[in-house]
């Protein structure tokens, strides 16, 4: 088995690679570390080169010396050890997976071995696979692109601007809160409960109130047949609280006459 | 290369290079897609053509082919604009940090006057800030303190409550514990 | 806000919309345009004129109405490409070859993770191969692989084939296109 004799003839890559003919041929797996460049840039990894020495070559895969590749890929390895060293990998795991396979050619057959259980199928299959690939890439880089061969309609349109008020959701609410809270360190003195809030909007409410009446009963205040318990306390609370931070003066001319409150600003 | 036979298919390759530019394309930009085998002569008539084809006067026509500063473009018909413009909603912009600050102090501790909100925020009032909201109609004045300069009353509007899609402030999250169980009160 | 009066009117909106858009408009982005007064149907039916009226077969149009993935789009007809081309001098630089088969190997086993690549191709997949790919948004991340390590799969995306001027993934050239002859085993 002599590779010189697969290869005679043969001149590798007719193409330039870098404008450089290429001096040597791949006549196996290795790679002459001072060449690594440009065999990285030919080939894609082992499964290529593999393949194009078989399509371009009629490599028979096995066809290969496997002592002397042994060698040159420790020698490879050795000097590669510092840079690159992953690549150097692969083209020794593919020369491992070759050896493999030569093994157990080498081995005796039983008569009966099926086509299937041949120990390249697996290689043939991946080989296959890879060669697909690198075609369906091919055609996929020759097809019309949009940016390169394809231009799409994009004539200019006067831009209309509808002014829209700011969206705020109630999450920005809450989170704005937090954060004058966080900021005045607040959190002892006003941890609000939902009743207080009510109590605070009926606050609002009553004050608005006073705002167009100036003068309201106080029994006004209160729709005993409609407004059910709870909300009959929180307005208490509120005209109470109104009362406290002063807000509201609450009058009455006589015992058991009417209760008037009316703003305090309003005198 | 191949190059254009007929002035009918300079025209026509005049045409598509506007329409699919995406911005406006100057004589020498123009005279580049012959590959300098057009007189700029030729190329201004091919222009006035175009112009002529796609001008306002050809109802059918959707877009017109207009000579701006830098070049000539095809732009849609102004009518077509307002239509156009739907496909990209302006994203609305944001309320500052302030304009939220004072939103969520005056509907959580309402009422409040613009000393409460200096006080609690540690940081003066801008009444532009004030102003935005009540443009907004969220907020309004209730009245005022009994305190030297009488200063506003600040309240939330039935109108933020909208919204905000809350029936009351009640349903405002009470903001130290979402998840502590509170005894609901009907307002 | 005006609405169109009429379907003709709605089909010149349609194609300004298409003409300005710079990239497909999908049936949901076309809707907008008439703030959801246009059942779906009539939309399509539109769509189908539009086609018919600037189709290849109307030698006088230069953009043809054509649908890719996302939707539907205007562009020069391939014979006008060459010399649109010339206004930008500067082409995309060309992806490698570990891009291209990388991309490969995605678009026709999707979805991958970088291992399958990696098997497929005998060699390890370059972190930045990956990223080439997602910067273009033609691939993305559309799971992980419930193995050790939850590899992420990866698939193309609707840009990829909007890229390629296809519809679907079933449009890609069929793979048994670039099976090749059978590798001889007898040594």
């Amino acid at each position: 088995m002599n590779t010189e004799t697969v290869f005679a003839g043969h001149s590798f890559l007719s193409a330039r690679i870098k404008g450089e003919p290429l001096a040597h041929l791949p006549q196996d797996l290795y790679i002459p570390p001072d060449a690594l460049e440009v065999y990285l840039e030919a080939f894609e990894g082992p499964l290529d080169l593999l393949l194009y020495l078989i399509r371009k070559h009629n490599l028979d895969i096995l066809d290969i010396p496997m002592a002397e590749l042994t060698t040159q890929y420790m020698a490879y390895v050795e000097k590669m050890k510092v840079v690159k060293l992953e690549l150097a990998a692969e083209y020794l795991l593919m020369s491992a997976m070759l050896i493999e396979i030569k093994s157990r050619m080498l081995l005796p057959k039983p008569a009966e071995v099926a086509e299937e259980d041949d120990p390249r199928a697996e290689l043939v299959r991946r080989l296959m696979e890879y060669e697909a690939i690198k075609l369906a890439a091919q055609r996929l880089d020759a097809m019309p692109k949009v940016g390169e061969d394809i231009h799409v309609a994009s004539a200019y349109y006067q831009h209309i601007v509808e002014i829209k008020p700011p969206e705020v959701s109630l999450d920005d609410l809450v989170e704005a809160w937090k954060n004058v809270l966080k900021r005045a360190k607040l959190n002892q003195h006003h941890k609000l409960g939902r009743s207080e809030l009510s109590v605070r909007e009926h606050m609002s409410q009553i004050l608005r109130r006073l705002k167009s009446e100036e003068l309201v009963e106080f029994s006004q205040l209160f729709d005993i047949v409609n407004d059910g318990l709870p909300k009959l306390v929180v307005n208490f609370l509120a005209v109470l609280e109104l009362a406290k931070e002063g807000l509201v003066r609450i009058t009455q001319q006589a015992a058991f006459s009417p209760i008037y409150l009316q703003a305090s600003a309003l005198e | 290369m191949r190059e254009p036979e007929n002035i009918t298919e300079m025209k026509q390759i005049l045409e598509a290079a506007l329409l699919t530019a995406g911005q406006p394309l100057s004589l020498d930009d123009m005279l580049k897609l012959f590959a300098g085998r057009m007189e700029r002569a030729t190329l201004r008539m091919l222009l006035d053509e175009l112009k002529a084809d796609w001008g306002q006067e050809n109802s059918d026509k959707t877009v017109e082919l207009v000579q701006v500063a830098s070049g000539y473009r095809f732009q849609a018909k102004p009518q077509f604009s307002e239509f156009i413009a739907r496909l990209n909603p302006e994203k609305q912009p944001k309320y500052s940090r302030a304009v939220m600050e004072t939103l969520a102090i005056i509907a959580y501790r309402q009422p409040v006057t613009r000393g409460d909100i200096e006080q609690i925020r540690g940081v003066a009032v801008n009444p532009n800030v004030i102003r935005q909201l009540q443009e907004r109609d969220w907020i309004d004045v209730v009245g005022q303190r009994e305190v030297p300069g009488r200063p506003s009353l600040y309240a939330t509007t039935k109108h933020f409550l909208d919204d905000l899609n809350l029936r009351s402030l009640a349903e405002l999250p009470p903001y130290e514990d979402f998840a502590q169980s509170e005894i609901p009160l009907d307002s």
